[in-house]
């Protein structure tokens, strides 16, 4: 299902023919994403630099509530957008996937920022996850380093978008045999086992940014250590500067 | 107060005690490195009392171990020791029983680096999980390759009711085979380095 | 108890005083923020606010500044640029890029491609409604997704532009110049370029 | 974790059980009130603390394996991803860092432009984190508002001068990367003219709140050893009388111009660690009006270095070692740098303030309830980002 489809069995054409007339016509899938999309209550749950600027986006200049989505829940039980702020360390990755499985149907997820994407300006380290959907599904993705707050309110009016394309028949938490809880990955000698969920999420056949510096960039030619006799110079004076 | 006056003071505290002008610092041997830093905290001359920070770096052939210490009362530092430990056998006695802020710097220097503090009251790794090998701040420390599933964890996705696709599974069972582990990769000759 | 009072009296008064003070959401008032109604009104703009960076052309589309120097890619801190050069049809190589992916799933901002770039060829852009459900399909800008004219830059960085248009003209100049003065005394040398893709 | 098993069942002839038995109680890494991604394994015996052991690294990002493999220009945006909401701050230290390792001169104005930048940021951060302990009081996101408000006056300036408002990447080596405008220095001015009546509106709100004074008064107190001892520093250590601030101490930067005082606490409760941080803010609206009113023309690169802050591939520090610190609103941050003459540092360590306060996290809270134990660590000051690095 992509964004902005709208799976209405009445034409779009003919309703605002319609509401030109001064008729609104409306179905009950209509009402029940309306309702759906103005009351979504995000997980309280921050990582990192996001995480600030998520703060902000709920605080009073940008003000989350216009959107019904200001009821930020401690709880993932009670909440059904997780807005993944922040980078997702190997040691929080299980945890992550944990409180995703945790959320009940329907549930969203926003990555805000790149690190949650794909590891973003840490993709080299070692206990940086390399993008959540790696283990769970994410809705809509969100660049920025981090992204401004109104860029968190475009991404949560984009998610709103989806919402209004969802049917009623075809939603997938009412279908049998949903799978939406996700193996939790646990820690190995090396890292995560395991590396990625293929039910999730395949890796690209090849990667330019590897082939060109790497993975991770490493200090590639240096293999002598400074030699610390042979500088600094013993009469600098050691004292408050 | 330079280094070299610092060296005649400690010389004719401990006798004998053998130090080295290094840099900005001194090189102490691991076994002086607790008299020479009680000596300074608690002399009246110098009240060290308050170290500011530990850093192991890694010089290929040894570890290293920096202090940087300073005086809260007098307002005077810092003062730079060095101990030098073989990379094999990394032992440095610890200073937590005299200084406290070294609890988590230890350890961090421990899970970072490898160095072993000998006399911490809890040595483990602070940042990494336990279980975790390796010292991810050592030059020759490879990280896994991310993009590759190795046998643990096609067995893993398996036990857990995950189809894994044919073509992984594969490429895993060549991986153990072969007996390598799917490491990261430096990058190629011709390729450019940073 | 008179603690608790005082400070209720303060959130009324800031209440209150929310329906009474100049509402701007750029106000210096104490108190004097309000909301800024985001999608349909905006915080002005600051100049040099930036975000992703985007490639500039003269003119026309194939004018395009980047001549392929590989400065940015090798400068970016985590390493988010790629680029390929284009060649013409004999293969030789040409000053212009024929791939120029930027990967936002990477990318942090931090404008130091926009620093390093000799050629004033690549500058932060102001865009912040970027996003989508798939990160590799939405999120790697190529080339032409990066393209943007000069009045662009313009709009979003008059004294920036208003800088750089002049220093680039006075290095225009002082090239023809010596371009003259060259070729007045000998041949003209084929340039090469700055540093040629590995 | 697994469930607490009790050993003996509840039976109903029992008298009113008095001992209660020792249960283990995990806060975090996802929890509210744990500031990020920060864990404690808390044991209780009823509500009272008996021991409590702080787990990190939920954020740990491998920042200093990064740093090592870069460029030393390219690690500048990153120390800004340390302690997110003082990016200035972070990097002020590490240009103090490479400039004592080059030994770069930075000109009169831009000393100037940084230090109104590091106490801005001292404002921002003073003012958000005694919103978040008030909010870890169960003063639910009022004061938040009311500090973000004033928080985002100031992200409009560094977004005006640096470009982000938060990851501002600001400081080069050899000065800073923009030149402040007239038109931002009087929006600098009329915000610190502005910003004593909203402190005192702030202080109005809380100062004198008996539900405060009751919850933080005589609550995780530190005492002056074990301060000195544990290597606190920043307002937390101030709080406890350690007189000791490096822009006294170390007079780096030309923070020796300036006539300020240095708050210092009596008991080290909370309590003082809040008031601490009050009038840190009202001293640093001193330095700032001093700066603003002697802020000098002139260039704010060193002309040398100018070059080479557009080709940080080009800037090779000479071999040695330094160790820059500063006082960041959190503490002394420390980078250590050693270089090996090539453009990556060889070593690259932060010592970070927010990891070395929480030393005495277990100290400060043994005896408590455990609802303090939430309170003392929002008034330890923590950000997860340089904690864990």
């Amino acid at each position: 299902m992509t964004l902005n489809q709208n799976l209405s069995t009445v034409e779009s054409g003919l309703k605002s023919e319609l509401r030109k007339k001064g008729i609104v016509i409306a179905t009950l899938e209509d009402f029940y994403n309306w309702g759906r999309r103005s009351s979504i209550w995000p997980l309280q749950f921050g990582l990192a630099c996001c995480a600030i600027e998520m703060i902000a986006t709920a605080c009073a200049r940008y003000d989350l509530a216009r959107f019904g989505a200001e009821l930020f829940r401690a709880s993932p039980r009670q909440a059904d957008l997780m807005i993944i702020s922040g980078t997702v360390t190997k040691k929080m990755a299980p945890q992550v996937v944990r409180l995703y499985n945790q959320m009940p149907e329907p549930k969203y997820v926003i990555t805000m920022g790149a690190c949650s994407i794909a590891g973003g300006p840490f993709i080299d380290g070692t206990n940086v996850l390399k993008g959540i959907d790696r283990y769970i599904p994410v809705d809509v993705h969100l660049p920025g380093c981090p992204p401004r707050p109104e860029a968190l309110l475009w991404g949560i009016t984009e998610l709103q978008r989806k919402i209004d394309g969802q049917e009623i028949e075809k939603n997938e938490w009412y279908q049998r045999g949903l799978k939406r809880e996700f193996p939790i990955p646990e820690f190995g000698p090396k890292g995560l086992i395991p590396k990625f969920n293929p039910d999730v999420w395949r890796p690209e056949t090849a990667s330019r940014r590897r082939e060109r510096y790497g993975d991770p960039i490493l200090l590639g030619k240096k293999t002598a250590a400074p030699k610390f006799e042979t500088f600094g110079d013993p009469n600098v004076k050691v004292g408050t500067v | 107060m330079n280094p070299a006056e610092i060296k005649t003071k400690l010389e004719s505290e401990f006798p004998g005690i053998p130090i080295q002008i290094v840099g900005e610092g001194l090189l102490l041997g691991p076994e002086d490195l607790v008299r020479v830093a009680r000596f300074l905290k608690e002399s009246g001359e110098f009240k060290m009392n308050y170290l500011s920070s530990i850093t192991a770096v890694d010089y290929l052939e040894h570890l290293e171990s920096v202090y940087h210490l300073y005086s809260v009362d007098q307002r005077t530092g810092p003062v730079v020791l060095r101990v030098r430990v073989p990379r094999d056998n990394p032992r440095i006695p610890s200073l937590v029983h005299l200084f406290r802020s070294a609890e988590f710097q230890e350890r961090e220097a421990y899970d970072m680096m490898g160095i072993r503090y000998e006399g911490h009251p809890d040595l483990r790794r602070i940042f990494m999980w336990e279980g975790f090998e390796g010292y991810p701040l050592r030059k020759d420390y490879l990280p896994e390759n991310e993009d590759v599933l190795e046998w643990d964890d096609v067995e893993w996705l398996e036990r857990h009711g995950v189809t894994v696709p044919a073509e992984y599974k594969q490429y895993a069972q060549d991986l153990k085979a072969a007996g390598k582990e799917a490491r990261a990769e430096r990058p190629k000759p011709g390729a450019e380095a940073v | 108890m008179l603690g608790v009072l005082r400070g209720m009296g303060i959130t009324l008064k800031n209440f209150l005083a929310s329906y009474v003070l100049p509402r701007r959401p750029d106000s210096l008032e104490t108190g004097g923020i309000v909301t800024v109604q985001y999608p349909e009104e905006r915080l002005p703009e600051k100049e040099n606010f930036r975000n992703f960076p985007f490639l500039v052309f003269d003119g026309t589309v194939d004018n395009i500044r980047c001549v392929s120097c590989d400065i940015c890619a090798k400068e970016c801190p985590p390493k988010c640029i790629y680029i390929v050069r284009d060649t013409d049809s004999e293969g030789k190589p040409l000053k212009r890029p024929k791939v120029f992916d930027i990967d936002f799933t990477v990318c942090m901002n931090c404008g130091i491609c926009e620093e390093a770039c000799p050629f004033d060829a690549i500058f932060m852009d102001h865009e912040f409604e970027i996003g989508g459900p798939e990160r590799q399909k939405s999120l790697v800008y190529h080339r032409d997704d990066l393209l943007k004219s000069t009045a662009h830059f313009q709009k979003i960085r008059p004294t920036d532009f208003a800088a750089i248009e002049e220093r680039r003209k006075k290095d225009a100049e002082k090239k023809a110049a010596a371009q003259a003065t060259v070729q007045a005394a000998a041949q003209p040398k084929p340039q090469t370029p700055p540093s040629p893709q590995p | 974790m697994s469930p607490p098993v009790l050993e003996k069942t509840f039976q109903a002839s029992d008298p009113v059980l008095q001992d209660t038995e020792t249960f283990e109680v995990n806060l975090g890494p996802q929890h509210p009130s744990t500031h990020g991604v920060f864990r404690m394994n808390v044991k209780l015996e009823g509500e009272t603390i008996v021991s409590l052991k702080p787990v990190m690294g939920y954020l740990h990002r491998n920042h200093e394996q990064i740093a090592e493999n870069m460029s030393y220009l390219g690690s500048m945006p990153y120390t800004d991803r340390l302690d997110y909401f003082n990016s200035m701050s972070n990097n002020f230290g590490y240009a103090l860092a490479v400039e004592r390792l080059a030994k770069i001169d930075v000109p009169e104005r831009a000393q100037y432009v940084r230090v109104i930048m590091a106490e801005l940021t001292r404002l921002v951060n003073h003012v958000s984190v005694i919103g978040f302990l008030l909010n870890d009081l169960g003063a639910f996101f009022t004061p938040v508002l009311y500090a973000f408000r004033e928080r985002e006056k100031i992200l409009d300036v560094f977004e005006e001068v640096a470009g982000s408002r938060m990851m501002c990447n600001y400081l080069r080596f050899g000065g800073v990367k923009r030149d402040l405008t007239p038109a931002v220095t009087e929006r600098i001015k009329k915000i610190v003219r502005g910003f004593p009546k909203f402190l005192d509106e702030f202080e109005g709100l809380l100062t004198r709140n008996e539900i405060l004074c009751i919850r933080c008064q005589k609550v995780g107190v530190l005492p002056y050893d074990l301060a000195v001892n544990a290597g606190i520093t920043g307002p937390m250590a101030r709080a406890s009388g350690v007189n000791y601030d490096l822009r006294k101490v170390d007079r780096y930067s030309i923070y020796d111009r300036f006539k300020f005082k240095i708050p210092l606490g009596k008991i080290g409760d909370v309590y003082d660690r809040y008031l601490v941080r009050i009038l840190e803010m009202r001293e640093s609206l001193k330095i700032l009006e001093q700066a603003l009113k002697e802020i000098p023309a002139g260039p704010v690169m060193n002309p040398k270095f100018a070059a080479l802050a557009k080709a940080p591939r080009n800037f090779k520090p000479p071999k040695g070692e330094a160790y820059g610190r500063v006082e960041a609103p959190k503490g002394e941050l420390g980078f250590y740098l050693v270089s090996d003459g090539t453009a990556q540092p060889w070593r690259y360590h932060v010592r970070a303030p927010s990891l070395i306060n929480l030393t005495v996290l277990e100290d400060l809270c043994l005896g408590h309830k455990v609802a303090d134990a939430v309170i003392i660590l929002g008034s330890i000051d923590i950000v997860l980002g340089e904690l864990d690095h």
